[in-house]
């Protein structure tokens, strides 16, 4: 019975598990606000804050202009003077305008003023393509993974997204939740009972023999597919869900390309200086010289153009080929 | 422009976009339906030298602007016959070379663009003006005060038109600008702000032409806000969020019947008249349609060109 | 605090910038030298529970605020001492349990900071306020914009405090903005504004006493201009431009010959009185520097603590 | 008589070669404009545009407000307009405020409109760390080797200085032109005649048999200081100063990591997904597995305190270090 109800689980929309995980956490803890433009009524771009507003009020779920820079600058201070703000930055594009405040106010704040002063702040915001063009389909994770004080995550299932951005509630901060334009509508099982996904744990998606692949968000999806289709040629994947970027846990990725002898890294943003590289750079440290190879965006703009998107950013297909170039080196 | 051209150019607004809101082979669009008068307006206040900029919602600017119906049309359902060659849709299309320098779909991203186009035409000596069209939202973003100041110091050549459509997706303007009037966000920088009725093509046309003079006459920007509806929700994607009562206050304030009315009272618009423009206008979207559909997608090795 | 309070803690003020521009072992300092009125004024207006922030002329701020000069000293010198373990330095000192949220080097980087402490100090319903000092040039940045938009749509319980010194390192203030008075910035959004002699650690008190009166009664934020002046050049390591002409003007506004002037007149302050006070000063900074001194510099380990 | 007046030279000091790569470049194109804080009569943070307000007035040579996102945002829209904008953001720390119109615009200008507008902007900003804190150090010259559409240039002599930018002036753009605090005193010998530095070229610096080390801006000169010291230990290192970073050369790193054996990366902004990984990675595709080592940062903010500055950035003994454990492994 006990075991039976600690595994019982609900299928949820990955947009339902975020509203899950605010509102568990607004109940649980009244310094959580939430501020973001259209996240009250309408619930958000995704409805992934949907019946927050009605569930916690005007002055708890807020309406923002159209302004990151005070939206990102506002939640920071409120932590720094013991709220907890979750602050919703549509796209990951726009993360851009509210750097200032989230790089160099609070990612540093800590360390700055000597442990005074925390800022408890969870940015949340959208990244990858999806028919929207040049300005609206960046992933910028790399960029701040190299912030030292910053954590970043990014789930890829609804349970991840619950339990990470639950976590990422409680955390002292400042805290990057990523999440991704095709995942909002992909259902998963949610554990029915309040629970909680560390940050800084990768999860093995998949176990394989042949070849370690790395991704996070919605690229994951896209490995999984790959490795089915390599499955049926005999080629075993074994795939790794990095959920936490910054921290990241390097052991778990160690270990299986440790067991596998070649590891393939899968991001949608660009390579140069991205995570490929970086789990690149320390794998080797701590596994020696294995074969790998990195699948990420062409390098150019993502246009909005569907055969153009389509071309830039990495599809299962090209994933397949990498795998198979590695392997027959 | 005649106010018969007036009326037919927002009337083929309206009609290439009813015909593109049918379509489900774009993924969206941002409709300008209920604002024609805006960008009708202020581009007849133009001359072919100066520069139109504009936000994500790109229509009305870039048909008023006089782009080609076809090409605009092409660029939105992502064909290579389009000025942007199909990479930019709605969000950033552009042809500078007929006077339109494009939309940015980034939330104010244009403002201080535009406000750099008009430093190059000062700085060339030119006559010509940069004109910026952004909505309501954008009034919340600082790179507003920040071009407002550096423009008012410099003294440049640049009109900004706030289509203030009075919402940005469901947030309504008194919700996210505490300014009573978007115009007064100027003032403090002794820049000339005018406030009209967006849905008077004339008014929004004589206002424009005014602020203008001052403009080419080296007397610094200027500011116009055009309060404007927004007859559909704020994407052909997004939902509405606006009541039915509400809705009925703002397609009360259409702009085509508006001049159609005044043109009817004055007798100008004989009776069958309308009839005909409305066939004129359909038929001209046919064509672009079908300009458009006979264009194909672009190869998928575009992806990697005109990058550097 | 009565009359002499002030004007000791202003003379405090310059005693210890006088006796930190003689060291050279601190990099350089942005001194608060002229603005000595601003920070004393506006801190005599605050209550224990209220937050200040400031920009990176912090000193002033600081000790206005009531922190410990010896604390402050090795701040500033980069001793273990410091509230900030020495790691922040003038940039970014702070001490939030003495109600001084802190500095930060980042020109305009506070506002929303102190917005956000604002909306904190709302949310929990508190009587406090949030106070955030910035110069004239940080009013060109888009932070103002969108601070003074969402405090003011929010009714935020914030002061915005100009020290405007008509200058931002060599860009005179009427280059640099547009605006007649920078107060007028605060106007479109409701704001109550005022602008007033910075040199005046009366005026700015009691200006700064009326606003905040209105700001705790729920009725939103408050804009205070202080027209103040820089005595020495940006930063103890940076030239001067300023012409000596033009500096004969800036020194003839010393907030503290202006209420020593004052007390002598009205005969508050006896013939010897002023040799003591800066008697006292003088060894307090003593002590301050001794203090500063006595402390070490932070292990290289610290490099690595604080950071997550 | 020929070959004597080709090689001639001038000593200069780093912020006199970029004085005089502007008046070189504004003298033979007048669509160049400067635009920065206190850029004008003042000459600049770092007196390194001393003269040109003098030379070229004030509407060629114009002093902006406060304003970090609208300055980098004209010079977008006046480059796209015609003009050739060298805008300077003071600090690299900065440079976040205005990353909006110089990614989301200027980068993917060309690309979206299909060719229509290019953006010839040259962005000059100040990267490093010198006693100014955690808001006036950061380094994020990866950031933007990873903007697709954006070309980064970062010398370390003032010849390169010199070279650079009036290339960067000339080039169809946009250019970020990266410079340092600790260089703008030094000295060194720049051609008396007018002369460009290609961007994408490396430049090998010192030549060695036993290890590559690469370094770009002011790294390049602790790399020196390292190698000189090593090379009484009987260490013979092989230096490559980067100077373009986007384009990269890496066929000159591949060249000289081929022939050494071991490559040690060296920058002074955060490891993570950095420039080191970077070139790590593609160092393995085409040399295969040699010896490889990184240094950067601690994983930390740059406090502006002189001890723990000096902790947190590189300096010669830490690449010293590096490297004997580097060659003995
Ligand atoms: C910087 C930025 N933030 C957010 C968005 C998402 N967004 C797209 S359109 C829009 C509303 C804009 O409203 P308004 O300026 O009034 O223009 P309208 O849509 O009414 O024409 C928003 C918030 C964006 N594109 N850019
Ligand atoms: C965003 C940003 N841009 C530029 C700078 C460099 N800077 C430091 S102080 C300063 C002048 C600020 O002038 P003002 O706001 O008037 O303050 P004051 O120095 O006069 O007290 C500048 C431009 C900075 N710190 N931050
Ligand atoms: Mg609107
Ligand atoms: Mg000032």
């Amino acid at each position: 019975m006990l075991t039976e109800s600690v595994s019982a689980t609900v299928k949820l929309f990955f947009r339902e598990a975020i509203a899950r995980a605010v509102s568990e956490s607004m109940r649980r803890d009244d310094r959580i606000i939430l501020l973001g433009q259209d996240a009250g009524r309408f619930g958000g771009a995704y409805k992934e804050f949907s019946g927050l507003y009605g569930e916690f009020g005007p002055d708890r779920v807020r309406d923002t202009p159209v302004a990151e820079a005070a939206m990102v600058g506002l939640g920071v201070g409120a932590a720094a003077a013991g709220l907890r703000p979750l602050v919703s930055i549509t796209y990951m594009d726009f993360l851009m305008l509210g750097l200032d405040p989230l790089v160099n106010y609070a990612a540093k704040a800590r360390f700055k003023t000597g442990g005074q002063i925390t800022t408890p702040i969870v940015v949340k915001t959208t990244a990858g393509a999806r028919g929207q063009g040049v300005a609206h389909s960046q992933c910028i994770e790399a960029w701040m993974m190299a912030v030292p004080g910053l954590k970043v995550v990014a789930p890829s299932t609804p349970a991840d997204a619950c339990g990470l951005l639950k976590s990422a509630l409680t955390d002292s901060g400042p805290v990057l939740f990523v999440d991704h334009k095709r995942l909002f509508s992909t259902a998963g099982e949610v554990p029915l009972a309040e629970s909680f996904v560390p940050i800084g744990e990768a999860l093995v998606r998949r176990t394989g023999t042949h070849v370690t692949i790395t991704a996070h968000s919605y690229m994951t999806r896209i490995a999984l597919t790959a490795a089915e289709h390599l499955a049926e040629e005999g080629v075993s994947c074994e795939i790794i869900d990095l959920r936490s970027l910054a921290p990241m846990d390097v052991e778990t990725i160690a270990q299986s390309a440790g067991r596998t002898g070649a590891l393939l890294t899968l991001e949608e943003g660009q390579l140069t200086c991205g995570i490929g590289a970086e789990i690149a750079f320390r794998i080797r440290e701590l596994v020696g010289p294995i074969r790998m190879a990195r699948v990420g965006a062409l390098r150019a703009p993502v246009s909005s153009n569907p055969v153009l998107e389509a071309a830039c950013v990495p599809s299962a297909d090209r994933v397949i080929g990498a795998i198979r170039r590695l392997l027959n080196n | 422009m005649d106010r018969l051209a007036l009326l037919r150019r927002m009337m083929l607004i309206r009609s290439f976009e009813s015909a593109l809101a049918k379509r489900r082979d774009h993924g969206f669009q941002l409709l300008s339906s209920g604002a024609e008068g805006v960008a009708v307006g202020l581009c007849d206040a133009l001359r072919n030298e100066d520069q139109l900029l504009c936000s994500g919602r790109s229509i009305a600017p870039s048909l008023a602007r006089g782009l080609d119906p076809g090409a605009v049309m092409a660029e939105l359902l992502g064909r290579i016959a389009g000025p942007n060659r199909g990479k930019a849709g709605r969000g950033h299309m552009a042809q500078p070379a007929a006077g339109f320098f494009g939309a940015h779909a980034v939330v104010g991203g244009n403002l201080a663009i535009a406000a750099g186009v008009a430093l190059a035409l000062q700085q060339r000596r030119s006559t010509a003006i940069s004109v910026c069209v952004f909505g309501d939202g954008a009034c919340g973003s600082g790179a507003l005060h920040e071009t407002l100041n550096i423009a008012a110091l410099w003294k440049l050549p640049l009109l900004l038109v706030c289509d203030n459509n009075q919402i940005a997706i469901a947030t309504p303007r008194e919700q996210a600008l505490a300014a009573a009037r978007l115009s007064d966000l100027a003032a403090p920088f002794g820049i000339a702000a005018v406030t009209v009725d967006g849905t008077d093509v004339i008014s929004v046309r004589d206002s424009a032409t005014g602020l203008i003079a001052n403009i080419r006459a080296g007397q610094g920007p200027g500011f116009l806000e055009c309060i404007s509806e927004r007859f559909f929700s704020h994407s052909t994607a997004t939902r509405e969020t606006r009541s039915a009562a509400e809705m009925e206050v703002v397609w009360s304030r259409c702009p085509i019947l508006r001049l159609t009315g005044q043109l009817r009272a004055e007798g100008v618009l004989a009776s069958g008249a309308m009839e005909e423009l409305q066939h004129d206008t359909d038929r001209q979207v046919l064509h672009a349609i079908a300009f458009a559909e006979a264009s194909p997608f672009p190869n998928s090795a575009e992806a990697l060109s005109h990058v550097d």
